[in-house]
């Protein structure tokens, strides 16, 4: 017999499941964190981290910098080899992907990996019903989820009649729906062009108003400096600065995690300046100062 | 149309790519199913998929295939010899379900009423015939507690699918669809497991055979029996559930099948 | 001359409700990027099956208007013979290895095979297209061992070794980290500095900026412009496409009055930096 | 991460060509057949199937596989005809109403080593033989083109299948999907798994047809081959003999009353 899903064998409970749903402030604790894969590949090594409830950080680096292996300790998915991974009181090695799914949500990179629903409205409600959130409330969460992420008109579209990066969307959704106090986000902004980007900003916007955790792991700096006050630079397994887009003027840091700087930090750095703006808008405002002292 | 002309519409690039998924799927459905250990096989879903959606020669060709990898290219624990022999019944599973299909039996165009009539005669031929192979007219020994069995699975299928039916949601031509089947499969798997395996599979069903061959029965008829038993019930529910899968498929992705049309328009 | 030339291009999908592609005509010249730009949505790669003869041979649906590969209608040409003109890759690299095949040399040979193409000259063709695409170090291993990056490359260089006039490139590096989307590009640009014709779509417009010779932009399925990359970009918010930072800086600078108005917004850095230090 | 059956070893075995070694097994089986003594299978597995097994260096998976296959059919085999078989007489004991008879186990013993040695000879041909060689050797020998691209993707997309059956568990549990505890659980969470598993493979059909279409699949030529199959004159005289050992056989046990069964 070929074990194609893993849940057929014998599995151990896990721990308690008393849930409670609201819990605003849930800080995220990585204490000495090592993982290596099943084949001996080492992706995490020593790492110790605390985020705060509240918080909005992007995780960047190279591929194979262990960005992916360190969000998915987060909600479980993977479990430390050493080291802890607390979700406010809750150690992640007491607790299924699916308890866990209560406090943090989770949007993959490949959306087909979870799309099995006929319509994109049955689609998002599958995490909130599976989280038992009530009939009524469930309706108004997808409706907003649906407002949220620009579906309305494709709510009761087939999720495959769609395009790859509305399908991305409709992941994002069902996310939302779940309204979890904790986000990460793989690679959001892959496949989207300036429409999405400017609904994923503000998307990001509505998630700061109600305090929730957004943590997102992506390749586009430039996305990145612009929308996340914090960023956290991975290389070889190891969190190798963490800071707000000034960490990037750091030519080092830039080398060691094997990056390209955003544009604006390399149009400053051709023009001469002495450091780089964070955003087209600071970039304008240093310019006009340097215009007025000319 | 002439029958290289049909080829040639049916195999086009999109259904040769579909065949090696169609077996894959029909690997790992069955053994999932297998896992669960309930009295069916579902080894033919992705078969019956390509029968549906490219017609029922790319089906038979599939099931053929299918059978044939399974039993010689792929090793044992995934693999079984067994399956090799019955490529036969894998081959008539393709081409019948591809002519079902073509027939509109995968669509839902029926009045209500009729519907019902039909799902209600399947259903009760599925019963019948339960009462029949469990009855001293065709073996000798006391059949009570299989009959029960039968006679109480095919109650159940026939009111959820009635039930289905009812709330038209469900093409009810399937339900017979699947009970033929089920009797044609029957039908040619006997003589292989009888002749090459002297009547024994390794699988569960072994048990059936044994009761058969208790109550009187020659090797053959032992066999037909069991599979008078269990194929119209695993067709049945194959097909249920390969009408689910299509309906959850994408009219974009249907629609570049040569056969599309056999489930579009619904 | 031009190599592919498209008169009053249009497309319906089967059961679509509107069309994909409306009037298009444009004609790609020998030797050069073109790039195609658009938002989500606007046609894009509906365009490139039309361009690579998948549309009308492979796609069911209602075109209209024509499309002349080196001469040849597509319509007319069945598609074993224009893939042989015009070579398609696209967005997933995963779905674009054949399965068929163990190894990655296999793989690249994949094509010639189905050529019927002697097996003495197989063996230059594949170790050139390895060579240009960096795959050498892993041409034994499998397909599916290889990263995204990595397997993109070979997809390229699966079409490339067939050796189309045209390669036509749908988001090619969409799926990519920086990395990854760097060495595509590479690849692309040695391609046309070989005298190859590419048509890329690609929503990087720094790279586009930096590589195209020429710039189509489609939008809701029709083409609303085309010219030079730094006079078509300069619009490039009102498309929906995701302008560049240097761009965005400039405007704003603009509008501020700190720049001159008639100077054209820059695209690349090189650009940038000439048009700031002013 | 490719297939898991076939074992790439340095044997004489393994380096014969496909066909070859599909005639051996052939004409195994056919014997096993056509020759009417009880333990003709027996022989020919012990003094053919194992010898030629320790040549390929596979006879450890070769033995554990073939009675993986048998020994449940063996017992099924043995229960069924050794109480049941139709005109027995030899009683060798009695269990209730039951009687376990001589006639049936022997034609249980006949039966089950004969599914024994073809079990084996099959096993011996796919241990020792690249999937992708025997599909360019039946391609070669005739089989239309397909077939192999049919048989080496099925394959090669199982364990991509099984790595996608991971990557859609956790998914799915990220989204609150409970699928470990009681049976009804694991059961209501099979939809959610197989269907993303099952829609996923189909979507992507459309894709891969893109992509072979691309690479001109279809192009309706002779095809070349980059694998090389090694044959030699000697191999394809063996075939010969084999083939025609097997029909001679087939034709005997047809008229020669001796050898028929």
């Amino acid at each position: 017999m070929i074990f194609i899903f893993d849940f057929f064998q014998p599995h151990h409970s896990h721990g308690t499941s008393n849930f409670k749903n609201s819990n605003p402030k849930l800080n995220l604790q990585l204490s000495n964190l090592d993982f290596a894969y099943p084949n001996g590949t080492r992706a995490l090594n020593d790492v110790s981290l605390e985020i705060r409830a509240g918080s909005r950080i992007a995780v960047i680096g190279q591929n194979g910098a262990g960005k992916t292996t360190l969000v998915k300790h987060l909600n479980g998915l993977l479990k430390p080899t050493r080291g802890d991974v607390l979700i406010g009181d809750w150690n992640t090695r007491e607790h299924s992907i699916a308890q866990l799914a209560r406090r943090v949500g989770f949007v993959f990179q490949n959306p087909d990996d979870q799309l099995f629903k006929t319509s994109v409205r049955e689609e998002i409600a599958f995490g909130p019903t599976n989280l038992q959130v009530a009939a009524g409330e469930l309706e108004a969460r997808v409706a907003r989820a649906l407002e949220l992420c620009g579906l309305q008109n494709v709510r009761d579209t087939h999720p495959y009649d769609l395009q790859l990066w509305q399908r991305r969307w409709v992941t994002i959704a069902s996310v939302v729906a779940m309204q979890t106090p904790i986000v990460v986000l793989d690679e959001p902004t892959t496949g989207q062009d300036a429409f999405g980007l400017q609904r994923l900003a503000d998307l990001l916007e509505q998630w700061e108003r109600e305090h929730v955790t957004v943590i997102a792991v992506t390749h586009d700096l430039d996305f990145a400096v612009e929308q996340f006050p914090e960023l956290l630079v991975m290389a070889q397994g190891q969190v190798i600065a963490r800071g707000d887009a000034r960490v990037l003027n750091d030519e080092s840091v830039l080398k060691r995690a094997g990056l390209d700087a955003p544009q604006l930090v390399r149009l400053a750095n051709a023009l001469g300046w002495a450091d780089a703006p964070v955003n087209v808008r600071a970039f304008v405002a240093h310019l006009a100062q340097s215009k007025n002292t000319d | 149309m002439t029958f290289m002309e049909r080829m040639q519409k049916d195999f086009t690039t999109i259904t040769l790519a579909l065949i090696p998924v169609a077996i894959v799927i029909n690997i790992v459905v069955g053994q999932v199913v297998a896992l669960l250990k309930i009295p069916v096989y579902m080894d033919s879903v992705g078969t019956m998929l390509v029968a549906i959606l490219s017609g029922p020669l790319a089906g038979a060709i599939t099931g053929v295939l299918s059978n044939l990898i399974w039993g010689w290219v792929l090793p044992p624990p995934i693999g079984n010899p067994v399956a090799a022999a019955f490529w036969g019944t894998a081959l008539v599973i393709g081409f019948q379900t591809g002519l079902f299909a073509n027939w509109g039996w995968f669509k839902n165009k029926l009045p209500q009423s009729q519907a019902i009539a039909y799902v209600l005669g399947a259903g009760m031929l599925l019963t019948l015939l339960q009462l029949f192979l469990a009855s001293p007219t065709f073996g000798s020994a006391d059949f009570t507690p299989l009959a029960l069995t039968g006679v109480v699975m095919g109650i159940v299928l026939t009111v959820i699918t009635t039930f289905l039916t009812w709330r038209g949601t469900f093409p009810p031509l399937i339900v017979i669809g699947g009970v033929l089947l089920g009797i044609v499969s029957a039908i040619i798997s006997a003589p292989v497991a009888a002749q090459v395996f002297g009547g024994a599979t390794g699988a569960g069903t072994d048990l059936l055979v044994a009761l058969f061959r208790y109550s009187g029965l020659d090797p053959l008829t032992s066999n037909l029996a069991q599979g008078l038993i269990s194929d119209p019930f695993d067709k049945f529910v194959s097909y249920v559930a390969v009408w689910f899968i299509v309906r959850g498929l994408s009219k974009r992705l249907i629609n570049q099948f040569p056969r599309g049309e056999n489930v579009t328009d619904r | 001359m031009s190599s592919l030339a498209v008169e009053q291009l249009g497309f319906q999908y089967v059961q679509a409700k509107s069309d994909a592609l409306r009037g298009i005509t444009f004609e790609v010249p020998s030797s050069s990027i073109t790039a195609i730009v658009g938002a989500n949505g606007a046609g894009k790669s509906t365009l490139c099956y039309a361009l690579a003869g998948f549309i009308p041979h492979f796609f069911k649906g209602n075109m209209r208007g024509a499309v002349r590969v080196n001469g040849m209608d597509s319509k007319q040409t069945p598609l074993a013979q224009l893939v042989t003109q015009v070579g398609l890759a696209f967005q997933n690299p995963f779905n674009q290895i054949s399965g068929a095949k163990l190894t990655v040399s296999e793989e690249i040979a994949f094509g010639l095979e189905n050529l019927g193409v002697p097996r003495a000259e197989m063996e230059t063709r594949i170790a050139r297209a390895l060579e240009l695409f960096g795959l050498e170090q892993v041409a034994h291993q499998s397909p599916y061992a290889l990263s995204g990056g990595q397997q993109q490359r070979l997809a390229l260089a699966s079409i490339f070794v067939m050796e189309p006039p045209v390669m036509v490139l749908d988001e090619p590096t969409s799926q990519l980290d920086p990395q990854g989307t760097r060495e595509v590009m590479a690849a692309i640009q040695t391609l046309a500095a070989q005298g190859r014709t590419i048509v890329l779509v690609e929503h990087k417009l720094e790279w586009i900026a930096e590589l195209a010779t020429r710039v189509l932009v489609l939008h809701h399925g029709e083409l609303v412009a085309q010219g030079a990359p730094r006079e078509i970009l300069q619009c490039a918010d009102e498309w929906g496409l995701n302008e560049t930072r240097y761009a965005r800086a400039a405007r704003m600078a603009r509008e501020r009055g700190l720049v001159a108005k008639d100077v054209l917004l820059p695209q690349t850095l090189e650009q940038a930096t000439n048009f700031f230090r002013v | 991460m490719n297939q898991s059956f076939y074992l790439d070893r340095a044997s004489g075995w393994h380096a014969l060509h496909p066909l070859t070694k599909i005639a051996v097994a052939f004409a195994l089986s056919v014997t096993a057949f056509c020759v009417r003594w009880d333990f003709i299978s027996v022989a020919l597995f012990v003094f053919v199937v194992i010898p030629f097994a320790v040549w390929g260096n596979i006879w450890r998976p070769v033995l554990r596989a073939t009675f993986t296959v048998i020994l449940p059919l063996a017992v099924s085999l043995a229960l069924i005809q050794g109480f049941f078989f139709p005109g027995a007489q030899d009683v060798l004991f009695q269990i209730g109403p039951f009687a376990l008879k001589r006639e049936g186990l022997e034609f249980a013993f006949v039966t089950g080593t004969r599914l024994m040695l073809i079990a084996g000879a099959g096993l011996l041909v796919v241990y020792a033989t690249h999937p992708a060689d025997l599909a360019l050797a039946l391609v070669q020998a005739g089989a239309p083109y397909p077939l192999a691209y049919i048989i080496v993707t099925a394959i090669q997309l199982l364990p991509e299948m099984q790595a996608r059956a991971d990557g859609i568990l956790k998914a799915q549990q990220a989204r609150g999907l409970e699928t470990t505890g009681s049976l009804r659980v694991r059961v209501s969470a099979l939809l959610p798994l197989l269907a993303p598993l099952v829609y996923g493979a189909l979507e992507n059909v459309q894709e891969r047809a893109l992509a072979l279409d691309a690479r001109a699949f279809r192009a309706p030529r002779a095809k070349t081959s980059w694998r090389v199959l090694r044959d030699t004159l000697a191999q394809r005289a063996l075939r010969w003999l084999l083939v025609m050992f097997s029909i001679l056989l087939i034709v005997a046990s047809v008229f020669v009353p001796l050898f028929i069964r």
